[in-house]
Order: structure tokens, then C-alpha cells, then sequence
């Protein structure tokens, strides 16, 4: 079970590793883009734990709300709307919940995912986000089918992320500022498909971290 | 980094500030969200006319506040998409109850922003539709890309959609007509120097001193190719003959639909320009090349025109769309009919553009 | 040297003819000699408004010529003044017989080429009256140099002077509040950069990278003196200053005498601003410097205007008189009384000024 | 006696030598001014030179008008209005005569001064070409009222605004352009009258090589 204690950790931890790599992002960026991914996203990321900070929630939806909006207003590129339309569709699935279930927690990155692609029409292999996205929740989606542990299953799904991540560099751009570049897109890896990664990769970190710490408690 | 700034991170409002107490019967600001609206707004009855985009490209949007033209501008950060908070905001303060037309350049950004704030303004049962613009040449196909990116013909959609609104048409005649004006326009620019953005402060690219970016956009973004200096003639002749000869542009375009409240998807098809076609002339800077420079480009673009049959109609010359301090220009041409016409010859009373008043 | 211009003999004629074909119902030009007259002179009956000087400082003086203001205007090449035959034909071409007014900013070559003009005009029978503009108080003295600079102040005095014709003063009259413009106005300016003119295609002067000139002329002149870069309210405030703290200013001002044909000799004295003052600000970009940052140097201007009860009547924000590519700005205030308020907000239609019409 | 080919050898002697020298008079102005009085004066003297050429006179007085009207309105600097008036003033005492004598040269020269201080208003000291006129005619007058031969009397004419020209060097500028610079123009050579001197040799050149060549003829 996850609670809103581990979410809330999530954010923060997000927070913090978007923020590490906020100089990395921003010249992935410079490649193809406008220089600003890790900037952008970073600040997003960071004002979310602080709002978050500031009001506490045992509420799913509550939390996921205050991410989304906070990002969207906090933002002001193609990512802020995306990752806060991640957010606030997966505030809709977790509703009042105060924990998830496995199934649960996939429902959420689900519906999340699917938010990004209904704002942001981006389809496999356009170079985006999504191309991580897509096939890291793929991997969750099998693990848990496999009655794998949670742990188990999103470190797969991160390190799908990863490569998926790197899968991003032949390909040519079909959507976002990056697309204007045509051809001379390829070879670079993808921004957007970078912070998903480490946004997924916090994740799971953090889920293994509670997990432990709960294994440590005599229950 | 040389500016005519204070902190970094005050400078669009502070820039916000200073147009406030430069125009103070014409525009009333909000810092927190930011938005620029003008002072009688909203106005009764009125299709109420929203903007707004990254900030760098002034005068761009705030400049075009005021009657006539826009009832409402949300500026985002430097060369950054304002956010759905901002327009919702604005759009709020603006909307009389005639309807709400956003009026959205397609860059991924600003369409995602204005596509959310639809959805809240919708929410509040506010009549709400919304443009797209969408009129850079330089970008040559819209299925592979994001699509063309919106750039001069914004000007042109905000004059004459903004006149119709002050005209009293309603809110699915101006958003129609706003689509026409931006479907009939197409514009191309170039770069001869990078430009600085206060965050980085440095240039957002390099260009050699004997090197100008042709297809640039209005981000520094890199353009279509780079290549050695030529002189103004040729730099025209460039410019004119990619907006003159683009074949027939289609796309698919999203628009906001407020009965559903949903999306509707419109494959739209811009033709190309054709002898005997009337249009209105923007030449405009990019923000560093002075505006002598710019009579220089227009004197070969109307000899280019005139040789082809089109009719410049109406002309304007100046720096309306800029990148900060970019040196470059770009060329707007908007096919006109009588209606479009007259509403663009319609007094305008803006920190930008005025006439008629 | 990257500049949209094509051979550097041709600049000035082809940006002339730019702008003749960008308002051909508002602009005639003559290329030899050079001169830019608006379309309907000569107006029956109305004094004419001609000015003049070295190309460079776009829009000033082509761009103020039209209905309100300018009757004509004599471009020089790039900072360099324009010929008696060119003032001599352009005042021919735009004298109704209500006789003609010769705008002059203070620079020798101008001033001369001015009064040998007046000295043909009156050879034939034309009346003709001279007025100076020297408003930079980056000069200090008037007794060891050739005084103040004409700079911003040349709007006010074109625009006021220029609605004044327009609404029949006669000639003396007209000059009479020209020079009272000139009087009540003070202005000061600076550089981030230098400029590039064509002929020479490098920097007029060197400015380092953490430097700033204070006090700059707009030639590319060097300045008062060159300090360490500072941010944009300390330039308002140092340039505010040096404008609202300037001592009474006495010049000898030589004018010519219609009735005699000769010179007469003038002691004038610009009174210092006093709280309490009603003025006219000038917030003007030296070319280079965007527009959207002159407001954020006059949210500061309003601010200490404010605290020194100098109430801003009108506010005018944008690039007016320029150095070619020059990053930098200048401030002006007038002090105005009722009818000089009156006649800055009468109609005028130009292609860089315009409202009311 | 000078005859009207002479005073025509002369203004062409001029634009030689004025366009020779006319990068070190635009970096002597670049000092001190605006960087133009080389280009202007060269500009401006060839182009009289050309006039000239295509309408030759034996009216003195036409001569100096054609050279004043076309630097007049050539030139558009502070030089090109006073050399210009320089000129015209000359013309008016030079009338229609066809030959100059001594006397009537020195008359000519000395209303061409005349009429650039009029309109220039300048003073001695003040650091302008009329540092190098005035002590220049001076000697000119004196050496002729000494009953010198011309050429002699020009000769020290010249030779005396060269050293006016030098001694602009410590003068600050009250006139012109160069005032702005207040004590920053003391050490730099005035440029006006540098090409005042430049002219004034050229005079001085041009008699003597007539008057040589008139030797040289059987009378
Ligand atoms: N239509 C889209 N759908 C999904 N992701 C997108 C889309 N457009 C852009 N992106 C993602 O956004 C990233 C860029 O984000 P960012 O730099 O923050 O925004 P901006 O492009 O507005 O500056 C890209 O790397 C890409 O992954
Ligand atoms: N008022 C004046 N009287 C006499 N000579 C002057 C005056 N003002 C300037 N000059 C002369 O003109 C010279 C500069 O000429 P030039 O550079 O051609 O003109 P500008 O200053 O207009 O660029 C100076 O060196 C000086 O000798
Ligand atoms: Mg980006
Ligand atoms: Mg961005
Ligand atoms: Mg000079
Ligand atoms: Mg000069």
C-alpha cells in the first residue's frame, strides 16, 4: 500500500533529483529546444514540495490536484501543462483515496499518461515524453500482471524508462519545439523523455526507501 | 549582458509597471497572475479578445491592449508560454458576457495553456472560443512538426478580429473571421544577430560575423538554414518569394467548440497568394535593426509585389514583433477583401497601433 | 557589418523611396536634392514646418512629416547635415505663401547650412524664420563650446510648433512658441553600445563590456563620461537628475529677422523645473534598445517625478531620435502650460507619430 | 598677374592633394570629432574640381561661385558651409574679372576669411581653421606690403599656416563639434585647419608653378 506519506515523498524526492539535474536537462534542451527544460522544470518541481510543504494532505486527489495546478500555473512550457495534466488526471483517478493499491497506483500513472497524450497528441516515436512513458508503464503494467513485488516492478519500469529514454536519440522530432528541426534532430536525446525518466526513477527510489523503512518497523 | 534592466527576475513587471503608469487611461495590470487589461474593460456587450505569449516580443502582446483590438494580454516569462492561471484570470476580468475569443500563436506551449484555460472558462460557463495562428512559411510541413508557428499574422488577427468585436459581431463571427485572417496569412523572417535573454545573458545563438539565419523564428529558435550575408534586395527577394510561392498550406486545427465544450478538429487549407490578390503589408524588426532599415526591405518587396500583380493594400513598417534586441526582420502578407478591410482601416486606440482616434 | 541596406552610397535614397512607396498618400520625395514633403503641401494658407538633419536618427525628421507636424524634411547622409539647396528646394516645394519655419537642432553644420538656407529663402521674397533646438544638458556650458545639442526636444518643438500651424498661427507666432518649446524642454542620454554606421561598417566608438557612457550625444559622439555598468533605475535616476537639477541655461540664440533680412542676436534662459511643474516625458531608445525596456526606465521616471511634484501631463515612450543601432536611451521633459497641452493633443498624422485622425 | 587657368590649376591641385591627405584629416577629426573631414573635403573639393572641368570660365567671380555652391551643397559638414561661404565671399570681390593682381588676391582671400567667421562666428583660439587663416593672411599682407614677389609672399603665407596648424595642438576647442570634448581636445591638431594649410600650399604650389612655366615661355 502506498500512502499519501510515501506521494508526498515522491514530490519532494522528484524535486530534489530534477533539481540536480536541472543544468543536464537544460543543455539537452539547448541541443534541440530553447534551453529551458531543466530550468523549467526544476522551478515547477520545486514550488510543488513547498506548496505541498505548506499544506500538508491525507488526500490522493488533494495532493495530485496541488501538483497539476501547481505546475501549470508555475511552469509556462509544453512540459509545465503536460506533467501538470499528468497530475491532475491522476487526481481525478485517486479521487478521496488516502492510500493505493498496486492496481491503484498503475490506474493513477495510467491516467496520467493518458492526460499527456490527450493534451499533447504526441504519438509513439515522436521523440517526446511519451516515449518513455509508454513503454516504462508497459513494463509496471507486466511486472505487476507477474505478481512481482511493487518495488520490483517499478524498478523494471524505471530502468525501462532509462532506455526508453535513450531509445529517444535516433529519432527524428514530430512534436514540440524540436520538430522544427527536422533531421537535424536526431542524435540527441530528449528532454522531456530525460525528466520522465528521473521522475520515474524517484519513484521507485522512494517506494523502495518506505518499504524498507516499513520493513524495519516491528509491524 | 547590457540591458536597461533592474533584477532579473523583475523585469517583466516591472516593464508591466512602467507601461501602467505610461498609458494610465488606457491599461490596468495584474502582477499576480499577470495580465494587462484596458480600462474600460470589460466592455458591455463586447466579444471580449485575449492573448498572450511569451514576453520578449513586444509590443507584442500588451502593446495591442485597448480599443479595437485586445480587451486582455497574459505575458509570460522571457520567450516562455504564459500560463492557463493568467488567462483564465484575464479572461475573467475582460468578459462581459458576449463570449471570450483566445487568441493562441501555435507554439506547443501557449496551444496547451490556452487549450486548459478553454476548458476552465468553459467550466465557469463562460462562452469561450478560441484562433490559432499559425502563419511562418519557414516551416514547410505540419505533419511531421507542431505545424507552422504563429508569428506576424498575430498583428493582423488581433486588428482586425479586435474591430469586429468592437463592431459588435458575435462570438462565433469574430472567432471566424480571426481564423480567416490567419488562414490568408503568411510570413517569413531572418536573423542578422542572436538575441540576449536576461536569464542567460549571453547570445541564445551564434551566428558568424558574416553569417545571417534565414527562417528564423521569434525565440532565437534556430532557423531553416544559415547562410553568408547578402544585401537587403536579396534578403527580401528571399523572403517575399518563400511567402509568395508556398503552395497550399493544410493542417489540422483544434478549436474550441462551446456548445460541446469539447474539441473539434478541423483539417483547414490556406491557398496561395494569386495575381490580383489584395493584401496588407507588414514589414516589421526584429527588435535591433532600426526601422530606416526596414523602408529599405519594403522598397523591394513592393517592386517584387508589383511585378507579380499583388496589390499592397496597406502597409505598415516598424517593430511590432520582436525578439528583444534581435536584428533581422520578417515580412507579413494577409490577403484582404473589403470586410477585412475595413475593419483593419477601423480606428485603433493601443500603446502600438493607433489611428482613426 | 550586418545592416539590411545594399550599396552604402544608396542607403539614404532607397529608405526614402521605401518610405514614399509605404505612404504614397501621405509622403512625396524629391532625390535630388533630397527631401521629404507631405502630400497635400502646400497647405493654403498654413505656415510651413521644415526641418532637417543628418540621416541616422530615424524616424526623426521623414517620420514626423504629415498632417500636425512636419511640412518637410531635408535628410543629410548618415550624421551628417543636410545642404542649404536641399532646405532651399524642400522650403520652395512646401511654402504656401504663409511663410516657412526652419527647425534647426544645434550642430554647426546644421545651424550653418540653416541660416544660409534662410538667407536664399529671403532672397526671394519668402518669409522665414529660424528656431533652435539645444535641450542636452550633457553640455554644460554655453560659452566655451558650440552649446547644447538639439535631441529629443526636436519632437516636441515639430509636434507642438506643427499643430499650431495647423491651426493658423501665423508665422511669428509660430516660431514664437517653437522656441518656447525649445526653452522648457531638457533632455539627457546614454549608451550600452556604440553604433555602426555603413561607411565606416565598425563601431563609432569602443565601449567596453561592463561600460556605459553617460551623456551621449547622438552621433556617437563620446559623452560626459564612461562609468561601470549600472542597472536601469540608476541610469533613470542619474539621468532624471542631471534634467530636473539643471540650472537655469543661457545661450546667445542668433535668429532670423524676416523684416530686416539680417541676423538678430538673442540672450535666452531656460528656467530650471520647479515642483509644481506640468511636463511632457520623453522616454526615447537610442535604435537598439527594445522598446519594452524603456518602461521599466519610466517606472522610475514616474517615481521620482512623483516625489519632486513634477505632475506628468503626457507620456511618450518608443524610438523617436535615434543613433542608427545604438543600445541606449534618452529622457526629455517639457514643461508645459495649457496651450502647449492643447496642441500636443491635437490630431497628427504621421508615419511615427500619430492620433487624433 | 593670375590668370583664371591658374586659380583652375589651383582647385584641382587642391583635390589631389586634399584626397591625398584625406585619411590622415578624417583620423585627425576621428580624435576629436565626428571622422568625417577627410571624406567630406575631398568629396567636396573633387567635386568642384569636376565642375570646373566641364564648365571652364574665365570669370573669376564664376569660378569661386561654381567651387562655392558646389561645396555648399557636396559637403553637408560644418567645413564644407564655411569653406563654401570661404568662396562665395570671394566671388563677390573677384566680380568678373578674368586675372587677379597681387593686391586683388590678397583682397580675395582675406573676404573669403571674412566670410567664415561671419557665419561661423569663430575666434582666435578657439581651435578651428581660423587659427590657420588669420596669422596666415597676416603674413600674406605683410610680405606683399614688403613688396615681395607673390610666390615668395605665398610661400610664407603657406609656410606660416603650417605652423598655425601645429599650434592648434595645445588650444581646447570652443567651436565645432570637438567643444563637446571640453580639456579632452587639448593635444590634437585641428583638423579645419590642417586642410585650411593643405589648401593654402596648394595656392602657394600652383602661382609658383605658373610663374615658373610663365619663365620658362618666351614672353
Ligand atoms: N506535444 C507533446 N507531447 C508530449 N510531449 C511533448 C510535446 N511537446 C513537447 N513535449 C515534451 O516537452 C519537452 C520540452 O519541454 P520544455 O523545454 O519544458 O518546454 P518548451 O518546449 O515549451 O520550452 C520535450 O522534450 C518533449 O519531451
Ligand atoms: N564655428 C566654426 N568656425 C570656424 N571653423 C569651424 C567652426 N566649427 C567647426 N569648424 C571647423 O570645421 C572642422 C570640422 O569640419 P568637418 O569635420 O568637415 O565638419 P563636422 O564637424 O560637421 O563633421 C573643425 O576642425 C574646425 O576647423
Ligand atoms: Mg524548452
Ligand atoms: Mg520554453
Ligand atoms: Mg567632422
Ligand atoms: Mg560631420
Amino acid at each position: 500500500m502506498i500512502s499519501a506519506a510515501t506521494i508526498t515523498a515522491w514530490l519532494h524526492h522528484a524535486a530534489t533529483l530534477l533539481d540536480e539535474h536541472k543544468a543536464y536537462l537544460t543543455d539537452l534542451d539547448a541541443a534541440i529546444g530553447d534551453a529551458d527544460h531543466g530550468v523549467n522544470i526544476a522551478r515547477g518541481f520545486n514550488t510543488v514540495a513547498q506548496k505541498i510543504a505548506a499544506q500538508p494532505s491525507q488526500s490522493l486527489g488533494l495532493l495530485f490536484k496541488t501538483a497539476g495546478m501547481t505546475l501549470m500555473s508555475a511552469v509556462g512550457g509544453a512540459s509545465g501543462m503536460l506533467y501538470g495534466n499528468f497530475f491532475l488526471k491522476a487526481a481525478a483517478v485517486a479521487g478521496d483515496r488516502s492510500t493505493l493499491d498496486d492496481a491503484d497506483l498503475l490506474a493513477v500513472l495510467e491516467a496520467g499518461r493518458d492526460g499527456i497524450v490527450q493534451r499533447g497528441r504526441a504519438e509513439l516515436g515522436d521523440k517526446t515524453m511519451i516515449d518513455a512513458w509508454t513503454p516504462a508503464l508497459a513494463t509496471l503494467r507486466e511486472a505487476l500482471a507477474a505478481e512481482q513485488p511493487l518495488t520490483t516492478a517499478l524498478t523494471r519500469c524505471a530502468a525501462t524508462a532509462q532506455q526508453a529514454m535513450a531509445a529517444t536519440i535516433p529519432l527524428q522530432a514530430r512534436k514540440g519545439r524540436a520538430s522544427y528541426l527536422g533531421e537535424r534532430s536526431v542524435g540527441h536525446q530528449d528532454p522531456g523523455a530525460t525528466s520522465t525518466y528521473l521522475l520515474l526513477r524517484s519513484l521507485s527510489e522512494t517506494v523502495s526507501n518506505a518499504a524498507l523503512s516499513t520493513q524495519d518497523q516491528p509491524t | 549582458m547590457k540591458k536597461l534592466i533592474n533584477e532579473t527576475d523583475a523585469v517583466i513587471r516591472e516593464q508591466m509597471e512602467g507601461m501602467a503608469l505610461a498609458y494610465p487611461d488606457q491599461l490596468r495590470i495584474s502582477t499576480e497572475p499577470k495580465f494587462i487589461v484596458r480600462t474600460d474593460a470589460p466592455v458591455p456587450a463586447k466579444v471580449a479578445l485575449v492573448s498572450g505569449g511569451g514576453s520578449g516580443h513586444e509590443p507584442l502582446h500588451g502593446g495591442f491592449v485597448g480599443m479595437g483590438m485586445l480587451d486582455g494580454a497574459c505575458p509570460g516569462e522571457i520567450f516562455t508560454s504564459p500560463t492557463p492561471d493568467q488567462m483564465y484570470a484575464c479572461s475573467l476580468a475582460v468578459h462581459s458576457g458576449a463570449g471570450v475569443l483566445l487568441v493562441v500563436k501555435n507554439y506547443t506551449g501557449d496551444l496547451l495553456s490556452f487549450e486548459t484555460a478553454a476548458e476552465l472558462l468553459h467550466g465557469d460557463g463562460i462562452p469561450v472560443r478560441t484562433v490559432l495562428v499559425d502563419d511562418d512559411v519557414a516551416v514547410k510541413d505540419s505533419l511531421y512538426t507542431a505545424g507552422r508557428r504563429g508569428v506576424g499574422a498575430t498583428l493582423l488577427v488581433e486588428k482586425i478580429a479586435g474591430a469586429a468585436a468592437e463592431a459588435g459581431y458575435p462570438l462565433h463571427a469574430v472567432a471566424e473571421l480571426a481564423q480567416k485572417v490567419a488562414l490568408h496569412s503568411r510570413s517569413m523572417g531572418m536573423a542578422l544577430t542572436s538575441c540576449i535573454t536576461p536569464a542567460a545573458g549571453k547570445p541564445t545563438f551564434d551566428l558568424g560575423p558574416d553569417e545571417i539565419e534565414i527562417g528564423i523564428g521569434i525565440h532565437g529558435e534556430p532557423g531553416q538554414r544559415r547562410i553568408p550575408i547578402i544585401d537587403a534586395d536579396k534578403v527580401t527577394t528571399l523572403l517575399a518569394c518563400e511567402i509568395l510561392d508556398d503552395p497550399p498550406y493544410t493542417r489540422i486545427v483544434r478549436s474550441f467548440d462551446p456548445e460541446t465544450g469539447g474539441w473539434v478538429e478541423q483539417r483547414l487549407t490556406s491557398a496561395p497568394f494569386q495575381p490580383g490578390d489584395r493584401v496588407i503589408a507588414l514589414v516589421n524588426s526584429m527588435g535591433g535593426t532600426p526601422v530606416s532599415e526596414l523602408y529599405t526591405v519594403y522598397r523591394q518587396l513592393a517592386a517584387i509585389c508589383q511585378q507579380r500583380s499583388i496589390h499592397i493594400a496597406r502597409t505598415l513598417v516598424g517593430a511590432y514583433i520582436t525578439s528583444l534586441d534581435m536584428q533581422g526582420c520578417s515580412i507579413t502578407l494577409t490577403r484582404i477583401d473589403d470586410e477585412m478591410l475595413r475593419l483593419w482601416d477601423a480606428p485603433v486606440k493601443t500603446p502600438a497601433l493607433r489611428w482613426g482616434v
